[in-house]
């Protein structure tokens, strides 16, 4: 529906990313999922950064294409069908510049943001998780702490403050030419002490640890982050003490649509190769298709991808007209995540056979999809956010 | 390029039905759920009357609001809130009219709509289910491969036309000005001799041979009625021919106002659970229980809004001539299954006081299990759905 | 499966209650439904009386069938197949009576168990349920309030107490000869202060109150009960001073898997009515069986009717054995009681169109199981009470 | 009557079997897991071996545990808590050997059941599936009502039957000692042109035509197989005549140990999720996660207990043989259910470390969705369980 919304320019530029995501991202999705060790693949972040479509939502006097979150969700799910790894390392781009925008300083969007929009692709990370390494059984799993951070300042002088730390599971971490991340003022690390900050790659002291193989979207190649001694320069802090906090919430709000987008897209991936699936598989003498209990599957799946879509696309709109996005970010999430779920379970039943072998299509979808439902935020995260609402 | 914002008038009349809905329907609806749906209620009819509700999409040139279904969906999700039974009366009018809209001749329009726009309260229905054992369009016997298994039939003699036969299942049937019919025409065949009729009612042969007693949705009367040699001029031919087409237009139009029955209903109940929990301060509690009760509130408004997304879309790819048949299938179905998801859950949430018959979230539970029912099973809409995969 | 370990007679006896329930039960049970105002219906009681099913586990001292937990279950299921509110009835009895037998004196066992064993049929009721009247919204939906009485002490002499409280939803009230309840001996009423206690119809100041609508199991006759300056004889109170929640709980824990063999009754019922209609009714152009999407849909309702039955049974066998059974009770309650729910809701759609008249079986099935959901504690009450063990 | 209580010895196997899972299989599958399981490993086929394990079941006159199929079920269950591949291998097997104890001929009986019991581990295994591209047992051409399409035919020639052809997705088929091979055979017609044969592994003609690298259970091995005019003597035919029969009664029968492997695994998911909310003192926390964490927990046990009833019940059926076809139907679809869901949940519980490729919350959820298809799919068996109700 909100399709209609798009100018004509805009929704030929989409038929376009459809057809790039064709060409040149279907064909190398396993083999990208498969290559986990190996980095990004730069082939296809060249690519993409040849039609700008990096960090689309840049603004045009950086060098961006200025999109609006509706176009750029619409964008990350035409991706999405193709790879969701792919969607996910530009949507970690669009994350971990959001802070930039909505709260840096003129003089930051212009060092950061154009890095993006070059024709000569680089990427950008947020580092986000805690993670309290050395134990044999995690601290606090399943919910995002969002409380504290385990940076920490180690010494304030004018002009500089010197971090120490660690980050795990920083997406993009091994190919980012800069870092978004929160440090906590005080050792204790309470959620008033926080501030945001952006860490350009160059800077002494900053370590790229281990690789973690993961679940799903395992072309994003996440690692840990080690700062050690790092001296950042002051103007590289953004906002004012102690708003890390809520900058981060407000961030998470406008980006977690986007996760829901990937969601999408790999659901309509899964569901479109189930489609095609039943009219050629032959179950008992005939397509199996022709079985109802296929068919009305099938009518289900498309049903509820079509609402998780208008979901997501509701929430752009809002965020695209500074109306209230919150709920609506939230519920967006929660809805294509277990439909991206759901909806990837069921088309392995229907591909059959094949769909159990490793490197199929639908069993990666079905691995993205899990992961999806745990990045930024878990189903029941965004009912606790919502429920605190009320 | 579409904005999807409504303009102030637009937001005035929501309003007005939400507010009507509450503070009228609501009241009427728990006492004729209690009294049982045997009897014609006029209150609600003429509340909505008295506004110009029972067929808001009719131009104004016949008397009425002519709105967009857009607009039309939304009131009818509002009313729902009030009472899903109540909305049903105005989407069997709708069910009825559409027809004439579509492709009704002029004096067809000129002497019937006017009278669903009146400010005093008439009703009209659409009688499509044949009366039998084994109910509705669906096929009766095995091997047959006829959608429409209509055996209620139509003769001509002379200029007028005369109807045989019995129907079932219909919203409105016993006081409708006006039946819009489907039946067989002895004169053409196959799928096109599906042949709609308009029957003014009263009219000599039409009888009411039974009254359904419904589970739910009992604001609304429904009845079987018999068709005994009831004759009516040629004229009174909606839509020469194309009957099977034009029923499925109806069908697919009417779907969208179905889904918003089932998102008022899902917001009544989640509305009623969600007070409650205020009013028992549930949410300043740190307990089991309360952190079940909000979680499962989110979840429960998370997709209220998506069933109405998806009602929304149908309802302006309507507006737009776009291809809605898909997409208002997508939205009965999916507003269907939220609807029974959330009452039922609702239920749970609000415990043992939904023993109480009588108390609206029992009622609510009773109300959605109609929408599965109401103009055709799910599983037809899943089997018509599936057909344009 | 757990049938195998009855006897041959006691299998027997189970074949004649469903020929019983065929012909005295399932030709009465819409109208008992629809009676909902006019009392309990002492024809079929005088049938079930006949055959001593009031209260069937009562021991055969007291006049009793003396029949285990797992062959009273049977029995239960077979009469709810029928109606669930005459189960419900008898499970009612059933749970009156347990704590006088599990912790009463044998005065109080003579006293009232030979009452539920007579040819003459006599009820009992157990009176749990806190309700605070004269609010437009009531207080503390959804759970069981279990950790006070609002039945309190007014006087106690060296004899006597004197009791003045109210209770509300008390099933079988109406045509109860007597009464099991709890009192708090403080008017804080907390959990340390409750005991139990048999009151009998006789003693002056008890008033049955206005008869509740409910949504299922309508004829049993739910009411509110007003006890006025009653004067308790002391040999009326059951078990110490104080012991009343864990009797109670224990109480609990052995008669909710009877509320769960009434589900799987109840799901049973509707799983044969949709079975047989979908057999009969003609779809597409064939029974609509041969739909795929209906007959895997009645084979998933068979599939989790059995692990629904299979779970009671469990439970039943170990309160039979004398073995911990306190989440096998409760594990049998959420599952019977949610496969009640979907099934019931299912076996609507596919019997279509008359099972949305009030008064069809269908509808009425969908009632019971969802009341039946919330009697003797929600799912999610169990869930929390198995929880609380972890 | 029965009392289902069992015997001392009986409940130190199972806690044998489950220390071995647990501190020694689950070791090596997690090892396989991430290496993939594109070669035949002999780790744990060794470790069940030494304890008599590969087939339990067979009776101790040719070396076995004679274990009944309760016991089987419950070693099966305990086996996949360790890991749902390993006791994949043993499921495997049980396939290859049903129908030579039910129906084999005394030579083969007593030449290839011993090597099932030895300390040195051989395998077997069951060729079905056609290699096609629309694979398995599954009807290929429209219309053909005929229920196995099996397109390997055997042929007698002299004293010799020759067979040719292809079969796809055997587990333990690189490696078996003997595989049990069903074709159609020339001589004889429709159904009960279907036959079993047993073929000596390695035999002429008997080639690995592919290895199947799956998603999960990759503790077990998996292949295609040639097999070019294979030539065995007569008296290898298993149950002549009867092999549609004798396929039937082999899925029925091991259907409940796919069912076992379901509980266990769904048991191994959640007792890490348990586990790590324990070490993380979830539960003396009183906010929302914990509440949630705590009652998912309790659902998920729930959930767990059903299934295992409902796998012991089928095992049960099948021990006192009454009628199991039913009762097996329900235990893998309802055990598969259960597993796909305690597996998802747990990933959910234990969040973001099921990131992790070899954490094996996230191989739990991958094994479990190996259940869909091993042995046919859940449309299959819903599709068979549909016919018997």
């Amino acid at each position: 529906m909100f399709r209609y919304t798009l100018s004509k320019q805009k929704l030929e530029f989409l038929m376009a990313v459809r057809e790039l995501v064709q060409k040149h991202i279907v064909p190398y999705a396993i083999e990208l999922d498969d290559k986990v060790d190996k980095g990004v693949d730069f082939g296809i972040l060249n690519i993409l950064a040849e039609h700008n479509l990096l960090a689309p939502s840049i603004p045009t006097e950086f060098g961006g294409l200025g999109l609006s979150h509706l176009t750029t969700a619409m964008i990350l799910e035409e991706i999405a069908v193709g790879c969701a790894s792919v969607a996910s390392i530009v949507s970690t781009n669009l994350h971990a510049v959001s802070p930039i925008i909505t709260a840096g300083t003129s003089e930051q969007k212009e060092e950061f943001l154009p890095k993006l929009t070059t024709k000569n692709p680089q990427l950008a990370a947020l580092a986000l998780i805690e993670h309290k390494p050395n134990l044999d059984i995690f601290a606090y799993p399943g919910s995002m702490n969002i409380r504290h951070s385990s940076i920490n300042v180690k010494e304030v002088d004018e002009d500089y403050i010197t971090l120490k730390g660690y980050k795990d599971y920083v997406m993009n971490a091994k190919s980012a030419s800069f870092f978004t991340t929160m440090f906590s003022a005080t050792p204790k690390g309470e959620k008033q002490d926080l501030q945001v900050l952006v860490l350009p790659l160059d800077i002494p002291g900053i370590t790229i640890g281990k690789n973690k193989k993961t679940l799903g979207l395992r072309a994003c190649n996440a690692n840990e982050l080690i700062l050690e001694n790092v001296k950042l320069p002051k103007k590289y802090l953004i906002g004012k003490p102690g708003s890390g906090f809520l900058v981060f919430m407000q961030n998470l709000d406008r980006n977690v649509a986007f996760t829901g987008a990937i969601s999408v897209g790999v659901a309509r991936a899964a569901y479109e190769i189930a489609l095609g699936a039943s009219k050629n598989r032959i179950y008992m003498g005939k397509p199996s298709f022709e079985e109802s209990a296929i068919s009305y599957t099938l009518a289900e799946m498309a049903t509820k991808i079509n609402a998780a879509r208008l979901s997501v696309h509701l929430a752009c709109m809002f965020i695209d007209n500074d109306l209230d996005y919150s709920q609506a970010a939230s519920k967006s999430k929660i809805i294509s995540s277990s439909v991206a779920q759901e909806v990837t379970s069921k088309a392995m039943e229907i591909v059959g056979g094949k769909a159990y072998l490793y490197g199929h299509q639908s069993e990666k979808y079905l691995r993205d999809a899990k992961m999806l439902s745990i990045v930024d935020g878990s189903e029941q995260f965004h009912r606790n956010l919502i429920a605190a609402q009320f | 390029m579409e904005t999807f914002a409504w303009t102030k008038e637009e937001i005035d009349l929501i309003y007005e039905v939400r507010d009507l809905a509450k503070n009228k329907i609501a009241e009427r609806a728990i006492y004729l759920d209690s009294t049982g749906d045997e009897r014609q209620d006029w209150v609600i009819p003429e509340l909505l009357a008295r506004r110009n509700l029972l067929a808001p999409d009719i131009p104004q040139e016949y008397g009425g609001r002519e709105l967009s279904m857009r607009m039309h969906a939304s009131l009818i999700e509002e009313l729902a809130v009030g009472c899903a039974g109540a909305a049903a009366i105005v989407v069997a009018n709708s069910y009825a009219v559409t027809p004439i809209l579509i492709v009704g001749n002029k004096e067809l329009k000129e002497k019937y709509l006017p009278y669903m726009t009146t400010k005093n309260p008439n009703l009209a229905c659409m009688a499509i289910n044949e009366t039998r054992s084994n109910y509705n369009i669906e096929r009766l016997e095995r091997g047959n491969e006829d959608l429409t298994r209509i055996a209620t039939y139509a003769v001509k003699e002379d200029n007028q036309v005369i109807i045989n036969g019995s129907k079932d299942y219909i919203v409105n049937g016993a006081a409708a000005k006006f039946i819009l019919i489907l039946v067989r025409s002895s004169y053409s065949k196959h799928k096109s001799r599906l042949q709609f009729y308009l029957l003014p009612n009263p009219s000599p042969g039409i009888t009411v041979s039974e009254v359904l007693r419904k589970a739910g949705m009992r604001s609304c009367h429904t009845a079987k009625l018999n068709f005994h040699d009831v004759s009516i001029p040629e004229s009174h031919i909606v839509g020469e021919g194309g009957g099977y087409l034009l029923l499925m237009q109806n069908f697919d139009r009417n779907r969208t106002l179905l889904g918003a029955i089932g998102v008022g209903v899902a917001k009544a109940a989640y509305d009623l659970a969600l007070d409650i929990a205020k009013a028992n301060g549930i949410f300043n509690r740190s307990n089991s229980y309360s952190y079940y009760v909000s979680s499962t509130l989110a979840d429960l408004s998370t997709q209220i809004d998506a069933a109405r997304l998806v009602v929304m879309r149908a309802a302006f790819y309507i507006d737009i001539d776009a291809n809605y048949a898909r997409v208002s299938n997508m939205a009965k179905l999916y507003a269907t299954q939220v609807a029974q998801h959330v009452t039922s859950t609702a239920v749970d949430l609000v415990g043992r006081l939904g023993f109480l018959v009588g108390h609206p979230v029992e009622k609510y539970l009773r109300d959605a299990q109609m929408l599965s029912i109401i103009a055709g099973s799910d599983y037809l809409h899943r089997h018509v759905l599936s057909a344009q995969l």
